[in-house]
């Protein structure tokens, strides 16, 4: 499977992407620079976290511009797993390819650290390696983790069943302790935790992994069916 | 030249952390007569002068200076000397 | 326009104008003698910033010669942007640590953020790529709502630019003391990976190659930032705030990555960051240790701002800028990979025969002067000494000898004073793992990161008690460095060299001097007896304020090799049944002790002794029981105690611990003797252990009970819950934050 | 009520790498006549009738709104209703 990791100006989880899948999930994987405008040869497209544009106006707003976001639409379109990461998230958000805002942290300041986490659907074709409501580890690290969307913006991720993650201890202020989400067909995820920083037992945990597991699994069936 | 100011403000409805903490801390620094705090940014675009300056700037400002999820804006538009 | 044009040499000479911008009389008029005429302006700024102490180190060269600087692992001592150690494998490490106070006294966001900025161009501009952060910062006590403000704002000003730039921020250390009140330490350290085959260096080689410029255009921020950085703060400090630099860490980020793309490229001949003195230290230095000159075209040097002069360009300290040294007729290489990441490189100027800096302006010479003067030819002070009359009086006073009644209340208070206290609200802002290679986070003795490709990991820490230092510099100053060692060791690496901060008050002042001496005798023992050398640092002088200098305040960032992953060790107990060991002797040794200052409010008497041969021999045991896999846990004692460190010991997992101690309570629990460490060892490795470590003591047992209870002479004297100790600990700090005055 | 509307802006020759970043993005999004971008904050008090009201404005802003090192700031003061 052939993922592609977009580098936007200021990425700085873009090395950690690619080891993840590289190293640690074992397949192929390549950097895009974000002027590029076509990704249909890809099967999986990551837009990893970092500080784009230096997270200045907004997080993820001027990457949101960028060339290659066209044509990240254009692949969301053909139904391929797209996932950002952390201010790949926030590019999504940016971009309208998922519902919501980010604002600043509650506590106003940058929070790393690990923290619990519950997988709200295990249904998706990011999360079927998990249990239901499995409940896992993985860092945060954001100054701009507080996810917001309006009451009936809320109303329409529940009925669509687009929560996937959420915090059962809220770190940031996120409306309804929601730490990810998908898009309506399922194919578009954004979260503000790093997978990419728990793939390896050496580094303290393996849980982000099962995403990338996921992603390779679907893929494969969806592969096998198709021809 | 003009000079373009453009307030970009939170829509009502949003919670503001970093009004929050200012009133806070102003009402610790006993200013308690500030009953709530709103932060939003004020940019300036010096901008050369154009035809459709006003179309631009809105188009400006819906792509980019602000987030219609979250924010709205205004502008003032006047002439500068460089 | 260009009214600073207009001064004439004669003016400056007559009105004494040189003055204004720190030069004396006497530097003044070698001046003169060199140039052999009177310098103009744009010559007497060029001059003012090279030979202040920031740059020259005039004050403290003759100290600094007596490091030891060289090992068979030292690829690279001082002398460059940072030094550099072998590891094998064809990598090595480049580190190095420096000051940003004054600019964090007086706009702590940005000074403290510029002061990673620059740490971290000192790093890439070597060709490595920066893989760690560290921070060692001192406040003053955490009751003002000024220190509280700085304190928050210079960890803020560090996580912005670290965690933007994408380098994680893995450990340091933070203390309070009322010394530090009006002038708060920011020390900022930096450690980098390459591959020794990319090691690129300062220089300005091969008449008629190109200086190119890469990065932020300058504007006129930071003026005479380092003859700044050469006085000391007054009230007057506030009217030099356009020597506010502020800095742009996304410009950072991208200068990183076309840095070390453009290193790759052989058209590179040179590479040096602008640093304090921005382009007159770079572009003198690289000429100066390449026996050329240099030659600016200063209307073609990027400008922020209008009608910049050939001396606000050259003395600005603009941060993101970096000057590099390209083969003549490959300009255009370098600027399509800067171009790639929406930068600009601009050809300024050339490689000369001549050894001069000169400047060119509206087709004018505006200055030439020879670039060895500059770089070199500071002059040197040999500043007077004198043993301070405090040090005599303490070095006669009986030895200090409290007796705690209250044990368990002791402890309680001593978890929760600021120095001791959980840093977590500090390091939670610090991206600790971005990267992917941090496998110890901050909290533990020292931060660990694994090499990529090979196995093995490094260690790193910062180190410095000034309490010690200032009751006993010469002894302070040994254990500053073998502090350092043993963070290192009980990480699982061995320490392998050190950079240094030297943060020091007026060395005009024959006190002050003095203190400078012994600790730079007393370190340079310790690095001699522990093998590791000092290959960087930076000297921070004129700290102090309202007449009141701070405690001599060296600090040592350390780095160690770990030879395999598996040996990563951190300092919690981990299983329960491990037997629970003390290493060293303990006695009665509170003079600048954390007990004193609770029952005190204040230092005195004498510091711990510390014998280098003990030290030496204990490391090297505990590393041996460590790589030879007999070692749970393992941790150093230092402020607070025994009692202290053992309550650190059970803050990882849900454990607590069984002690059994004879003799002295006060002493046993509080006393801060050297070179001990708290070891846990699982039941079937204790023999083995044993036989390695001599003179372990078996003091107890690590338990499933979340209690720490110790026993002394048979007798229960401390029986405190794990939660309560750890939730006191965690909440001191943000409980002081958040406390009125 | 009062709404005092507080404009906090850069000084002159203090880097604005936000704003460059901005104006950057604007050019590169085809807003070429876009030349100079400066960032400030743009706050909003809401302030309870009291005298020496601008005295106090002054020292608010002095003393928490505006960093004075490196920012400046003007005000207006209108009535509300809220
Ligand atoms: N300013 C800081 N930045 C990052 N980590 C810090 C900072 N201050 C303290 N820490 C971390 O907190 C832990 C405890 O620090 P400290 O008490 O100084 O340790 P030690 O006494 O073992 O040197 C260490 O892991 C250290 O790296
Ligand atoms: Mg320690």
């Amino acid at each position: 499977m052939k993922f592609a990791v977009i580098v936007f100006p200021g990425s700085n989880c873009d090395r950690d992407m690619l080891y993840a899948i590289t190293d640690a999930l074992q397949e192929e994987a390549h950097f895009v620079w974000h002027s590029e405008s076509d990704l249909s040869s890809y099967d999986a497209i990551l837009l990893p976290g970092g500080f784009s544009y230096g997270d200045y106006l907004r997080s993820g707003a001027m990457s949101s511009t960028s060339p290659v976001m066209k044509a990240v639409k254009a692949e969301v379109g053909k139904g391929k797993p797209v996932l950002g990461v952390c201010n790949g998230f926030q590019i999504l958000l940016e971009a309208g390819l998922l519902p919501g805002a980010m604002l600043p942290n509650e506590n106003l300041s940058f929070i790393c650290r690990n923290i619990p986490l519950r997988v709200e659907r295990q249904d998706t074709m990011f999360t079927s390696a998990f249990d239901e409501k499995e409940a896992i580890t993985l860092p945060i690290a954001h100054g701009d983790g507080n996810y917001f969307c309006d009451d009936a913006t809320y109303q329409s991720l529940v009925d669509n069943n687009q929560i996937v993650f959420t915090y059962p201890s809220n770190p940031n202020g996120s409306v309804h302790d929601i730490a990810g989400i998908c898009n309506e067909q399922g194919n578009v995820l954004g979260m503000m935790p790093h997978p990419e920083r728990a793939v390896e037992a050496l580094l303290g945990s393996t849980d982000g992994l099962k995403i990338f597991q996921s992603i390779l699994t679907n893929w494969r069936e969806a592969h096998v069916l198709n021809t | 030249m003009y000079k373009v100011k453009v307030y970009v403000t939170l829509k009502e409805g949003v919670l503001d952390p970093q009004g929050k903490a200012i009133q806070q801390s102003l009402s610790s620094l006993s200013y308690q007569e500030v009953e709530e705090v709103r932060v939003g940014k004020y940019i300036e675009l010096f901008v050369e002068p154009h035809e459709q300056l006003e179309e631009r700037i809105n188009k400006m400002c819906d792509e980019l200076l602000a987030n219609p999820v979250i924010e709205e804006y205004q502008y003032e538009i006047e002439e500068a000397v460089r | 326009m260009y009214s600073t044009l207009d001064i004439s040499p004669e003016k400056i000479d007559h009105d004494q104008l040189y003055k204004e911008m720190g030069l004396t009389d006497e530097e003044f008029a070698s001046i003169k003698t060199i140039l052999g005429r009177s310098p103009n302006y744009t010559e007497t700024g060029l001059f003012s910033v090279m030979w202040s102490e920031h740059c020259s180190y005039k004050n403290s060269k003759p100290l600094l010669k007596k490091f030891p600087t060289t090992a068979p692992h030292v690829l690279q001592g001082p002398g460059e942007g940072a030094g550099i150690i072998d590891i094998g494998d064809d990598k090595a490490i480049v580190f190095k640590i420096e000051s940003h106070n004054h600019p964090s006294a007086i706009e702590p966001y940005q000074g403290a953020a510029t002061g990673v900025g620059g740490i971290l161009r000192d790093v890439f501009s070597m060709g490595a790529r920066p893989i760690a952060l560290l921070n060692s910062l001192r406040f003053g006590e955490l009751t003002s709502e000024r220190v509280k403000y700085l304190f928050r704002e210079v960890v803020h000003g560090i996580s912005g630019y670290g965690n933007c730039v994408g380098v994680p921020t893995v450990g340091g250390e933070v203390q309070f003391d009322d010394c530090y009140e009006g002038n708060p330490l920011v020390n900022a350290m930096c450690v980098g990976l390459i591959d020794q085959k990319d090691i690129q260096k300062g220089i300005a080689t091969g008449i008629g190659n190109s200086v190119m410029y890469v990065g932020a255009p300058t504007g006129r921020d930071g003026i005479h930032g380092a003859t700044f950085a050469s006085e000391e703060l007054s009230d007057e400090s506030a009217s030099k705030r356009p020597s506010v630099q502020v800095g742009d860490p996304f410009m950072e980020k991208l200068l990183i990555e076309a840095c070390l793309e453009i290193t790759q490229c052989d058209a590179l001949v040179g590479m040096q960051d602008m640093g304090a003195a921005g382009l007159t230290s770079s572009a003198s230095e690289m000429a100066s240790k390449s026996g050329t000159g240099i030659e600016m075209i200063m209307d073609d040097v990027p400008q922020r701002e209008r009608n910049m002069t050939p001396y606000e360009l050259m003395l600005s300290e603009s941060q993101e800028r970096m000057l590099l040294i390209v083969e003549k007729g490959r300009e255009s290489e370098i600027e399509a990979i800067v171009e790639k990441y929406d930068l600009r490189a601009s050809t300024i100027g050339q490689v000369i025969d001549d050894q001069v800096l000169r400047l060119r302006f509206q087709d004018e010479t505006v200055a030439e002067v020879p670039v060895d003067a500059l770089a070199e030819e500071a002059p040197v002070y040999y500043q007077d000494s004198r043993q301070p009359d405090y040090y005599t009086a303490f070095q006669q006073q009986a030895p200090y000898h409290p007796h705690v009644e209250d044990a368990e209340e002791m402890i309680m208070t001593l978890l929760q004073q600021s120095t001791i206290a959980s840093k977590e609200w500090v390091y939670d802002q610090y991206d600790t793992m971005v990267g992917t290679n941090t496998v110890v986070t901050p909290g533990s003795d020292a931060a660990v990161l694994r090499i990529r490709e090979t196995n093995k990991a490094i260690a790193m820490t910062t180190d410095c008690n000034s309490r010690y230092i200032y009751l006993d510099p010469s002894v302070g100053g040994k254990i500053a460095v073998a502090e350092a060692a043993r963070n290192i060791v009980c990480s699982g690496g061995k320490p392998l060299a050190l950079t240094d901060c030297l943060n020091f008050g007026s060395p005009d002042i024959p006190e002050n001097y003095w203190q400078m001496e012994k600790t730079v005798e007393g370190m340079s023992e310790a690095c001699s007896s522990l093998t590791t050398p000092v290959i960087s640092g930076n000297v921070s002088l004129y700290n102090g304020s309202n007449n009141q200098s701070i405690f001599p305040t060296p600090v040592v960032g350390m780095v160690g090799l770990i030879d395999d992953v598996q040996h990563i060790t951190r300092q919690g107990f981990r299983q329960e049944g491990d037997a629970i060991y003390v290493l060293g002797d303990t006695a009665p040794e509170f003079g600048g002790s954390e007990l004193q200052k609770v029952l005190e409010g204040t230092y005195f008497g004498t510091p711990p002794s510390l014998d280098m041969e003990v030290e030496q021999v204990r490391q090297t045991q505990l590393l041996e029981a460590i790589q030879s896999g007999y070692v749970s846990s393992a941790h150093d004692i230092a402020e607070g105690g025994l009692a202290v460190a053992l309550a650190e010991c059970l803050f990882d997992a849900e454990v607590g611990c069984d002690v059994r101690l004879e003799g002295e309570a006060t002493t046993e629990l509080f006393s801060e003797s050297q070179s001990r460490f708290i070891v846990s060892v699982s039941p079937e490795n204790k023999e083995h252990f044993e036989k390695v470590v001599s003179g372990a003591r078996h003091i107890g047992v690590v338990t499933a009970t979340e209690t720490m209870s110790i026993q002394i002479n048979k007798e229960q004297a401390i029986s405190l819950a794990t939660k309560d100790m750890k939730e006191a600990w965690r909440e001191a700090i943000p409980c002081q934050l958040k406390s009125k005055d």
